[in-house]
C-alpha cells in the first residue's frame, strides 16, 4: 500500500484559479476528506491527481513514483483509482459486466474477472442487481456502481467523489462502515463530501478548500469550531457532533 | 496581383452557395442530432421543381422560389414526421443510415420520375456579368452569393432574437429540458427539419440557373457540405457559413495553382488538418458532440 | 390542487411505482422521502408527463392532465424542476431563466418575474451573463429553481434540491422553498435529505420499492419512531 | 456514439450444445455449397455475399465492437486491391503474397490515420475517416502513372493456384467462405478476450475506462489497423475475382457505407451479425434485379432502398439480435 | 436450333453512367426491333435482354444472372470501361461471346480474350481526330500553320477524360502541334472559374476539351460571363454532341466542334441498303422517343446491327466459336452502316473501320465536317464570333 503525496497543486482555466498551491498526504490505512463549498476545486483536484486535466504546477507522487508524465489509465494501474462526481457507468451493460471493466485490470482471464466482479458486488450488497442494465438503475445505485468498479481495480489508494451524495440517512451510514471497512484494509482513501455528519464520523483528517485554496486542515473536530470555516462552507448553526 | 482578387472572388461566389445548403444541415445536426445524408436530394429535388416552374409554366427561378421553398418545407415537415421522428430514439448508427437509404431512395425515386436526363434552367440572364476594373463578375453568383448571406444572417438573427428560435437552440442543447420549460419539442424538430430543407430549397433556386440538374446533382454536391458542417463545428451557423466560404476560395485556388482535379484532394487535407490541431471545428465547442447524453 | 390517484409506473418488467395516491393543495409543502430507487423521481416525471405511460390518474386544478404531453402541462402552470439541474448549458443565466417564460401566459410577465427572481436569488442577477456550464453546483441548482419560477408556477414540483450541495446552500434552498410559499405556490419537493424535508414539509410520504408506506405530517413523521429507526438509523 | 448499441451478450454460453456447435454446422452446410450448385448467378451471389460478409466483418470489430463508425473502409480496400494487383502487373508476385503487403500498407496507414482521428469523437471521427476515403480515392485518380487512374487496372486471365486466379467460381466461393470463417473466429476470440471488452467499456463510456486503467487509446489504434488489414485482404480477393480494378469500384464512399450497413442491418457489435446483413443485403438486392431489372430503370434499387429503411426502423439493432430476440420470445432458443 | 437468339444487354441503367447507358442501350434495342420486324436471323426472332451494370460488382451479377437465368450467350455492352472490362472478363470466364461498343480503354482489347470484340472505337479514335482536324484543316482556317497553332487541351478526369485527352496529347505532339495547357479535373465540379482564368492566361488558338454534359455546359456558360472566348473550340462526344448541351446554351452552341462518333454520314457514301436502315432508325426513334437521336443511340444502332445481322446472321446460330470466326472473318466495307462504318477487326478483336469524325453545331444542328467520307457540310463561325453572335 503506498502513500499518495502532492504538492503545490495549482490549476487555472482561463482567469479562473480553479486550484491554488494544495498539497496534502493521503496515507494508508486513514480517510482524509475534502470538503468547501460549490465550485471550491475539489472535482479538480482529483482530476488533477488521476491525470485527467494537466496541472499548471504542482507534483503527484505515489510512494516513490512520480505521477506526472502518466496518463490516467497508467495511473489506476499504479493503483491510483477514482470514482467520478457525475457517476459514469457504460449504461448499455449489465451492473455485473461493469464491474468486469474494472476487474480486468488485475487478471487476463475474462472468467476470473467475472468471479472478482461478482465477489466486489456481493461486499456492495449489489448482487442482486448484477444482471441490471446499468443505464437504469436510480441515481444512489449508480453510485454504488461507481464504487464497486473502482474497487475491482483494487486500488491501494481511493479516491471518492460524492458518493453518498442522494443516499438517505441509512444508506449513508452503511456506506461509512463500508469505507472503513477499505481503511482497515490498509487502503489510502480521499473522500470529497458535503454530507457533513458522515465526513465527521468518516474522516482521520480534513482539508477544507475555498476559491481553490486551502483554508484549512485538521481533524474533524478542528475542523467544525474553525471559525472560516463556518463562515465559508457551514453555516454558523452547525454542530460538532449532531451535523445540522 | 489582378488573379488573385479574381480567384479570391470566384472562391467566394461558390462558397456562398456551399454556405447556404451547409447551413441547413447543420442546424438540423445541431438540433436533432441527425446527420442527415438525404440533405443533398432535396437540393436536386428542389432544383428539378425549379427546373418544371421553369420549363412548364415559364416561371422565372426567383419568382419560382415563392414556390419551391415552401413546397421544401413542407416536404421536411412530412419528411420528419414520416421518418426522422421514428429513428430519434433509435442507435446513433441507425439514423446515419436511415437517411442514407432515404438519398438512395429519392435518387432512384428521381430517376424513375424524371430519368438521368440533365436539364438545364436556360434563364436570358444566366450568363449576364458586369466588369469591375479588370474583374468579370457574374450578376447571378453575385446575386446567389449575397442571398445565401443574407439568408443566413437572417436565420442567425432569428435563432438569437425570437422565442421559436431560442426554444430551437434549447431544444438543441437539453430536449429534456426544453420539455419541461414547455417547449413542443416534436414540434421544434418538424420545424428544423423544415426549416433545413427550406434553405437547402433557397440554395437550389439559386443553383438552377447555373448549373444543369439530374437525379445525382445533390449527391455530388453534398460531400463539400459535409465537409463544411464539421469544420466550422458541427451545430454551428457561422462556422459553417465560414467554412463553406473556405472551401470555395481553397478549391477556386487550388484548381488554378494545382490543378482542377487537385482541388478536392486539397480541402480533404486542410480539413484533416485543421481538425487534427482543432478537433471541434471552427467554432464547436468542446463537448458539442456528446452534449446531449440523455 | 394536484390530485394524484392510483398511480403506478412500469418500465418494462419493473414496476417503479404502484398505486400511489396523494393530494397537494393550494399554499402547502408537501414532501416525498425514500431510498434510492423508491419511485421519488419516477412520481414526479408521470406527473409532468416526460413518464408518457402510466396508470391511474392525475388531476390539477379540477382538470385530468395525464394524457398531456410535457410542453401542454407546463403551460398549465405545473413546473417539475428535475434532478441534476439540467440547465441549458451554453446559454447564459439570464437566457435560462428568460426560457423559463417560455410558456403562453408567462411571456406577458416576464420582465417583472425576473425582477422578482432577481429579487429572490441575488447571486443569479451578479451572474446573468455567465454561462450556465461554468456556473458552480450550487449558483446551477438556484438558476435551476429561478427558471421554475419565472414560468409563473402555480404548482413547484422540486426533485431533490439539495443534492451536492454545499451545507449552507441547503440552508438557503429551503428558505427559498418557504418563501415561494409565502408567495402562495405550492411545492411539491423530493429529497434525500429527510430531516430537513420533513421540517418543511406541511404534509409528506415515504415511498419504498414503489409503493407508499407512510404518510402524515412532517413533524408527526419527523418524530415516528419507525421511519427514524428505517431511515435515520436511530 | 450511442449507448444502444447490441453487445454479444457475455455470460455463460448455452450449456447444452457445445459453444462452436452452430457455426461449426452452418459453415460446413456452406462448404457443401459450391461443390453441389453449378449455377453461376447463384455462385455469384454466394461469392458477393462472402465477400461483402468478410469486409463487413472486418469493419465491424472497429465500428461495432469499438464503435468507431468508420466510413472510409473502402480506402483500405482499395489499398489491398491495387496492392495485390500492382505488385503481380508489375513484379510478376503472386496476389497470395500481394495481400499480406497490401494489408500491411492498410494496416499502416489505419495507425497513422487512428493517431491524427481517433481522438475526435463522435461525427467528428466519421467525417475525418470519410475525408480519408476521399484523400486516397482522389489519390488513386490523381496518379496515373501509378495506378492507371481511372483507367483502371486489368488483370489477365491465367487460371493457377499461383495467381489466385480461377476459371471455375466455386473455388472463389470456397476461398472467400474460409475467409469469412476465420474472420468469424477471430471476431469471437476478440470479443471474449479482455481485448473486446476493452473495446465496449470504451465504446460505452470514453473517461470510465480510462479511469478503470483500461488503455484505450492504444487498443483503438490497435482494433483499427487489425480491421483496416482485414479488410484489406478482402479488397486483394475482389481484385482477383472481378480481374479488373478502379478507384471508383474499390474505394468509393459508397462501399464504406455498404460495409457498415451490412454490419448494421445484420447486428452491430456481434460476431453473426455482419454475416447476416451482407447475405441477406446481397441476395435480396441481387434477386430483386430478376424480377424488377428488366421493368423501369432505378426500380431495384429504390424496392431496396425501402426495404433498408423498413428493417432499419422496425429493427434497430439489427437481424441478428432481433430475430434472436423474437425466436428467444417465442421459443426460448439462444444460439 | 430453335427458339430465339437471346441477347444481354449490360448497360449502366442507373447512377451516374446512366445517361450514356441508357442512349445505348436505346439503339441497340431499335436495331433488334428492325431486325425483328424484318423476320429475324433465319426466321429466328432477337431477344434482348436489360442488364443494370451500374457497377461492375452489379456487372458482373447481372452478366452471371443472364448466363444461368435466361440463358444468354451472347453479350453487349456498356457504355464505360469499368463496366464493360468487368462483364467482358465475366463473359470470357464463362465461354461467351462479348460485343463492345462505347468503352473506350486502350487495354480493351489488349487483355488476351479470345471472345471479346469492340466494334466501337478505342480512346484513341476518339482522341486523335481533334488534333489532325486542327492540322488539316483548322489552321488554315484560322490563317496559321500547324506548326506555329497552340491548342489547349482540357479534360473531366474520369477513365473516358483521361484516355481521350491523353492520346489527343500524344497526337498532337505527333502533329508537330504545340499543346499549350492539357488540364484535368473532376466533372462535378460546380465552377471551373479558375480553368477559365488559366484558358484566358493561355490564350491557345483552340480549345480541344473532353466533358461530359454538366460540365460542358458549366463551362461554356463561364466563358461567357467571363467574356473569354477563344478562336475555335472542340469538344468531344459525350458532353458536346448531345442535345441537352445545345439546349443548355442555346444559339450559342453554334460553331462548336465536336470530335465524336459520327452520328450521321453523307447518305452518298453510304451503301442503298444503308440509307434504308438510316431513315429507319431515325423514324423508329423519333416515333418513340420524342427527340432527335443523338450520336449515342446511332452509335447503339450500329453495335446491334452489326452484331445481329453481319455476325450472328453469319454464323447461323449463337454458337461462341461460331461467333468468333464470324467476327475474325467479317470483312464489312465502310459505309455499311448508318454512320459511314465498315468491319474488319484486328488480331486482338478491335474494328479498324471505325473511325471518330469531326462535327460541328451548326444552327443547333449537328453536322459532319471531317472526314471526307461522312462530310455533309463546311465548317463555319470560324474563328468563332462574340458570345450572343451566333
Ligand atoms: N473545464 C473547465 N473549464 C472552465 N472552468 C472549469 C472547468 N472545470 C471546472 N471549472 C470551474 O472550476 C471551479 C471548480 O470546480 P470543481 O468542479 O472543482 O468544484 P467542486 O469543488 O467540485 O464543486 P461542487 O461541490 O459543486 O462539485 C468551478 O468554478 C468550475 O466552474
Ligand atoms: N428509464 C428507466 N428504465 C428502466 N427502469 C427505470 C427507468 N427509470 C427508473 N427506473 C427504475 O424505476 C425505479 C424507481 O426509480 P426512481 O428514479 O424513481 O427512483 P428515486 O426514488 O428517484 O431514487 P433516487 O433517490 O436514487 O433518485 C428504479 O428501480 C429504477 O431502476
Ligand atoms: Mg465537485
Ligand atoms: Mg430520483
Amino acid at each position: 500500500m503506498a502513500t499518495l503525496t502532492t504538492d503545490g497543486l495549482t490549476k487555472s482555466f482561463g482567469g479562473l484559479r480553479a486550484v491554488q498551491d494544495v498539497s496534502f498526504v493521503a496515507r494508508p490505512g486513514r480517510i482524509l476528506s475534502i470538503i468547501g463549498p460549490n465550485g471550491a476545486g475539489k472535482t479538480t483536484v482529483f482530476n488533477l491527481l488521476t491525470g485527467f486535466i494537466a496541472p499548471d504546477t504542482g507534483s503527484v507522487r505515489l510512494g516513490d513514483m512520480n505521477l506526472a508524465k502518466l496518463s490516467p489509465e497508467d495511473r489506476c494501474r499504479a493503483g491510483l483509482a477514482r470514482t467520478f462526481q457525475v457517476v459514469q457507468p457504460f449504461r448499455g451493460l449489465s451492473v455485473l459486466d461493469n464491474v468486469v471493466m474494472g476487474a480486468m485490470l488485475r487478471t487476463s482471464s475474462i472468467a476470473e474477472a467475472r468471479e472478482a466482479a461478482a465477489s466486489v458486488l456481493d461486499e456492495l450488497g449489489m448482487s442482486r442487481l448484477k444482471d441490471m442494465r446499468a443505464g437504469s438503475l436510480p441515481i444512489g445505485d449508480r453510485k454504488r456502481l461507481e464504487m464497486a468498479k473502482v474497487l475491482a481495480t483494487r486500488p491501494s489508494v481511493l479516491l471518492l467523489d460524492e458518493v453518498m451524495g442522494g443516499l438517505i440517512p441509512i444508506e449513508v451510514q452503511r456506506m461509512i462502515s463500508f469505507i472503513h471497512g477499505l481503511r482497515d484494509r490498509g487502503l489510502a482513501v480521499v473522500v470529497i463530501e458535503h454530507h457533513m455528519s458522515a465526513v465527521m464520523r468518516l474522516s482521520d483528517e480534513v482539508l477544507v478548500l475555498q476559491n481553490g485554496q486551502p483554508i484549512a486542515h485538521g481533524s474533524p473536530q478542528e475542523i467544525g469550531r474553525d471559525p472560516k470555516v463556518l463562515s465559508a462552507y457551514l453555516g454558523p448553526n452547525f454542530q460538532v457532533d449532531g451535523g445540522h | 496581383m489582378d488573379i488573385y482578387v479574381q480567384l479570391a472572388l470566384s472562391g467566394l461566389f461558390v462558397g456562398g452557395i456551399y454556405a447556404l445548403i451547409s447551413v441547413g444541415l447543420t442546424l438540423v445536426f445541431g438540433v436533432l442530432r441527425v446527420v442527415n445524408f438525404a440533405h443533398g436530394e432535396y437540393l436536386t429535388l428542389a432544383m428539378f421543381l425549379t427546373f418544371f416552374l421553369f420549363h412548364q409554366l415559364g416561371l422565372d427561378p426567383f419568382v419560382a422560389s415563392l414556390i419551391v421553398v415552401p413546397i421544401l418545407f413542407v416536404l421536411g415537415l412530412i419528411t420528419e414526421r414520416l421518418l426522422i421522428r421514428r429513428t430519434l430514439e433509435a442507435p446513433h448508427v441507425v439514423q446515419v443510415f436511415v437517411t442514407f437509404a432515404l438519398s438512395l431512395f429519392l435518387q432512384n425515386l428521381f430517376l424513375v420520375l424524371f430519368t438521368s436526363d440533365f436539364r438545364t434552367v436556360r434563364t436570358d440572364y444566366a450568363t449576364a456579368a458586369f466588369e469591375i476594373g479588370p474583374f468579370y463578375i457574374s450578376w447571378l453568383r453575385l446575386i446567389a452569393f449575397a442571398a445565401s448571406i443574407a439568408l443566413t444572417v437572417a436565420l442567425a438573427l432569428f435563432l438569437k432574437h425570437s422565442y421559436m428560435g431560442a426554444a430551437i437552440r434549447a431544444t438543441a442543447q437539453d430536449r429534456r429540458s426544453a420539455r419541461l420549460v414547455g417547449i413542443d419539442v416534436d414540434r421544434i424538430y418538424a420545424l428544423t427539419f423544415a426549416i433545413g430543407c427550406a434553405l437547402v430549397g433557397a440554395a437550389a433556386v439559386l443553383l438552377a440557373p447555373l448549373y444543369p440538374v439530374n437525379p445525382y446533382t445533390g449527391a455530388d454536391l453534398i460531400l463539400v457540405a459535409f465537409v463544411a458542417v464539421v469544420l466550422g463545428g458541427m451545430g454551428s451557423i457561422a462556422g459553417a457559413t465560414l467554412a463553406g466560404l473556405l472551401i470555395g476560395v481553397i478549391e477556386s485556388f487550388s484548381s488554378y495553382f494545382l490543378g482542377g482535379e487537385m482541388k478536392q484532394f486539397v480541402y480533404f487535407i486542410v480539413f484533416m488538418a485543421i481538425l487534427s490541431l482543432r478537433p471541434v471545428g471552427f467554432f464547436g465547442r468542446k463537448g458539442a458532440e456528446v452534449m446531449d447524453v440523455t | 390542487m394536484l390530485t394524484v390517484r392510483n398511480l403506478s409506473v412500469r418500465f418494462g418488467d419493473v414496476l417503479a411505482l404502484e398505486d400511489f395516491s396523494f393530494d397537494v393543495g393550494p399554499g402547502q409543502v408537501v414532501g416525498i422521502v425514500g431510498s434510492n430507487g423508491a419511485g421519488k423521481t419516477t412520481t414526479l416525471s408521470a406527473i409532468s408527463g416526460l413518464v408518457a405511460r402510466h396508470e391511474g390518474s392525475v388531476t390539477f386544478d379540477g382538470e385530468a392532465i395525464d394524457r398531456l404531453t410535457a410542453h401542454a402541462i407546463v403551460e398549465r402552470g405545473l413546473i417539475h424542476v428535475p434532478e441534476g439541474r439540467r440547465l441549458f448549458p451554453f446559454m447564459t443565466v439570464q437566457e435560462n431563466l428568460e426560457l423559463g417564460a417560455y410558456p403562453r401566459a408567462a411571456r406577458a410577465k416576464r420582465e417583472q418575474q425576473l425582477d422578482f427572481v432577481f429579487s429572490l436569488l441575488p447571486k443569479l442577477k451578479e451572474r446573468r451573463g455567465q454561462q450556465a456550464v461554468t456556473l458552480s453546483g450550487g449558483e446551477q441548482q438556484m438558476c435551476a429553481i429561478g427558471r421554475g419560477l419565472m414560468s409563473c408556477p402555480r404548482l413547484l414540483l422540486l426533485d431533490e434540491p439539495t443534492l451536492g450541495l454545499a451545507p449552507l446552500l441547503v440552508e438557503e434552498v429551503f428558505a427559498l422553498v418557504r418563501s415561494i410559499r409565502e408567495t402562495g405556490v405550492p411545492v411539491l419537493i423530493v429529497e434525500q435529505q429527510v430531516v430537513h424535508a420533513l421540517q418543511s414539509a406541511d404534509h409528506a410520504y415515504v415511498l419504498e420499492s414503489g409503493a407508499c408506506v407512510m404518510r402524515g405530517e412532517g413533524h408527526a413523521l419527523l418524530a415516528n419512531d419507525a421511519l427514524r429507526r428505517a431511515y435515520l438509523g436511530v | 456514439m450511442s449507448d444502444r448499441i447490441a453487445v454479444d451478450p457475455p455470460g455463460p454460453a448455452a450449456t447444452r450444445v457445445p459453444r462452436y456447435f452452430w457455426p461449426v454446422a452452418i459453415f460446413l452446410a456452406l462448404a457443401a455449397l459450391p461443390a453441389l450448385i453449378t449455377d453461376p448467378f447463384v455462385l455469384n451471389m454466394i461469392m458477393m455475399s462472402m465477400l461483402s460478409a468478410a469486409a463487413a466483418l472486418a469493419w465491424n470489430l472497429s465500428g461495432g465492437y469499438a464503435g468507431q463508425l468508420s466510413l472510409g473502409h473502402a480506402a483500405f480496400y482499395g489499398i489491398g486491391a491495387y496492392a495485390s494487383t500492382l505488385l503481380l502487373l508489375r513484379a510478376g508476385i503472386s496476389p497470395l503474397f500481394g495481400m499480406l503487403v497490401g494489408a500491411g500498407i492498410s494496416a499502416l496507414s489505419a495507425i497513422v490515420l487512428g493517431m491524427i482521428t481517433l481522438r475526435l469523437k463522435g461525427s467528428f471521427f466519421v467525417m475525418s475517416t470519410l475525408a480519408f476515403g476521399a484523400v486516397v480515392h482522389i489519390g488513386a485518380m490523381n496518379f496515373r502513372d501509378l495506378t492507371g487512374g481511372a483507367s483502371g487496372l486489368a488483370i489477365p486471365l491465367n487460371p493457377s493456384v499461383v495467381n489466385l486466379t480461377f476459371a471455375n467460381k466455386a473455388v472463389y466461393v470456397f476461398i472467400a467462405l474460409g475467409l469469412v470463417a476465420a474472420y468469424y473466429v477471430a471476431t469471437r476470440l476478440i470479443a471474449g478476450s479482455k481485448l473486446g471488452y476493452s473495446l465496449v467499456a470504451f465504446r460505452e463510456n470514453h473517461d470510465a475506462a480510462r479511469a478503470l486503467g483500461i488503455r484505450t487509446l492504444p487498443i483503438r489504434i490497435g482494433i483499427f489497423a487489425l480491421s483496416a488489414g482485414m479488410t484489406s485482404i478482402v479488397g486483394s480477393l475482389h481484385a482477383q475475382y472481378f480481374l479488373y480494378i478502379d478507384p471508383d469500384s474499390v474505394m468509393s464512399l459508397g462501399l464504406s457505407l455498404n460495409f457498415a450497413l451490412m454490419a448494421i442491418v445484420g447486428g452491430l457489435g456481434t460476431a453473426y451479425g455482419p454475416i447476416i446483413g451482407a447475405a441477406v443485403v446481397t441476395c435480396v438486392s441481387l434477386v430483386m434485379q430478376i424480377y424488377l431489372g428488366n421493368q423501369v430503370s432505378g426500380l431495384t434499387q429504390l424496392a431496396y432502398s425501402a426495404i433498408v429503411i423498413v428493417v432499419l426502423l422496425s429493427l434497430p439493432t439489427g437481424l441478428g439480435p432481433g430475430l434472436r430476440d423474437a425466436l428467444g420470445r417465442r421459443f426460448g432458443w439462444r444460439p | 436450333q430453335e427458339g430465339p437468339i437471346k441477347i444481354g444487354g449490360i448497360f449502366p441503367l442507373t447512377g451516374a453512367g446512366s445517361v450514356f447507358g441508357n442512349q445505348n442501350f436505346q439503339g441497340v434495342e431499335i436495331a433488334v426491333d428492325l431486325i425483328n420486324d424484318r423476320g429475324g436471323i433465319n426466321g429466328r426472332k432477337v431477344v434482348l435482354f436489360k442488364g443494370d451494370g451500374h457497377t461492375p460488382q452489379a456487372a458482373i451479377s447481372e452478366t452471371n444472372r443472364l448466363l444461368a437465368r435466361e440463358g444468354v450467350r451472347i453479350f453487349t455492352g456498356s457504355s464505360t470501361s469499368a463496366v464493360g472490362m468487368v462483364a467482358s472478363q465475366e463473359a470470357e470466364r464463362n465461354g461467351a461471346f462479348y460485343w463492345e461498343g462505347m468503352a473506350v480503354a486502350n487495354d480493351f482489347t489488349a487483355r488476351g480474350f479470345k471472345n471479346v470484340f469492340r466494334v466501337g472505337l478505342d480512346a484513341g479514335g476518339l482522341g486523335r481526330p481533334a488534333p489532325l482536324y486542327v492540322a488539316e484543316a483548322l489552321a488554315g482556317l484560322l490563317k496559321k500553320s500547324s506548326k506555329d497553332i497552340r491548342i489547349a487541351i482540357i479534360a473531366e478526369d474520369s477513365a473516358f477524360g483521361v484516355d481521350v485527352s491523353s492520346t489527343a496529347v500524344a497526337e498532337a505532339k505527333k502533329l508537330g502541334i504545340a499543346v499549350a495547357l492539357h488540364e484535368l479535373y473532376s466533372a462535378k465540379t460546380t465552377d471551373l472559374s479558375p480553368l477559365v482564368l488559366k484558358l484566358r492566361s493561355v490564350k491557345p488558338d483552340a480549345i480541344v476539351a473532353t466533358q461530359f454534359i454538366n460540365d460542358a455546359v458549366l463551362l461554356q456558360r463561364q466563358m461567357k460571363e467571363m467574356r473569354y472566348r477563344p478562336p475555335a473550340f472542340i469538344g468531344t462526344s459525350a458532353g458536346h454532341s448531345t442535345l441537352s448541351f445545345a439546349e443548355a446554351i442555346g444559339d450559342d452552341v453554334n460553331g462548336i466542334f465536336s470530335s465524336s462518333y459520327p452520328n450521321d454520314a453523307n447518305p452518298d457514301g453510304l451503301l442503298p441498303e444503308t440509307r434504308s436502315d438510316r431513315e429507319e432508325f431515325l423514324k423508329r426513334y423519333q416515333a418513340k422517343y420524342k427527340v432527335v437521336p443523338a450520336v449515342q443511340e446511332s452509335l447503339g444502332f450500329v453495335v446491334g446491327m452489326a452484331l445481329i445481322r453481319d455476325i450472328i446472321g453469319k454464323a447461323m446460330g449463337a454458337d461462341t466459336a461460331g461467333l468468333r470466326d464470324a467476327a475474325l472473318a467479317a470483312d464489312v466495307p465502310a459505309g455499311s452502316y448508318i454512320n459511314g462504318w465498315g468491319m474488319k477487326f484486328d488480331e486482338k478483336g478491335q474494328n479498324l473501320r471505325a473511325f471518330g469524325s469531326m462535327v460541328q453545331w451548326q444552327s443547333r444542328r449537328m453536322v459532319s465536317v471531317y472526314p471526307a467520307a461522312n462530310k455533309m457540310a463546311d465548317p463555319i463561325l470560324v474563328p468563332l464570333p462574340a458570345w450572343g453572335a451566333r
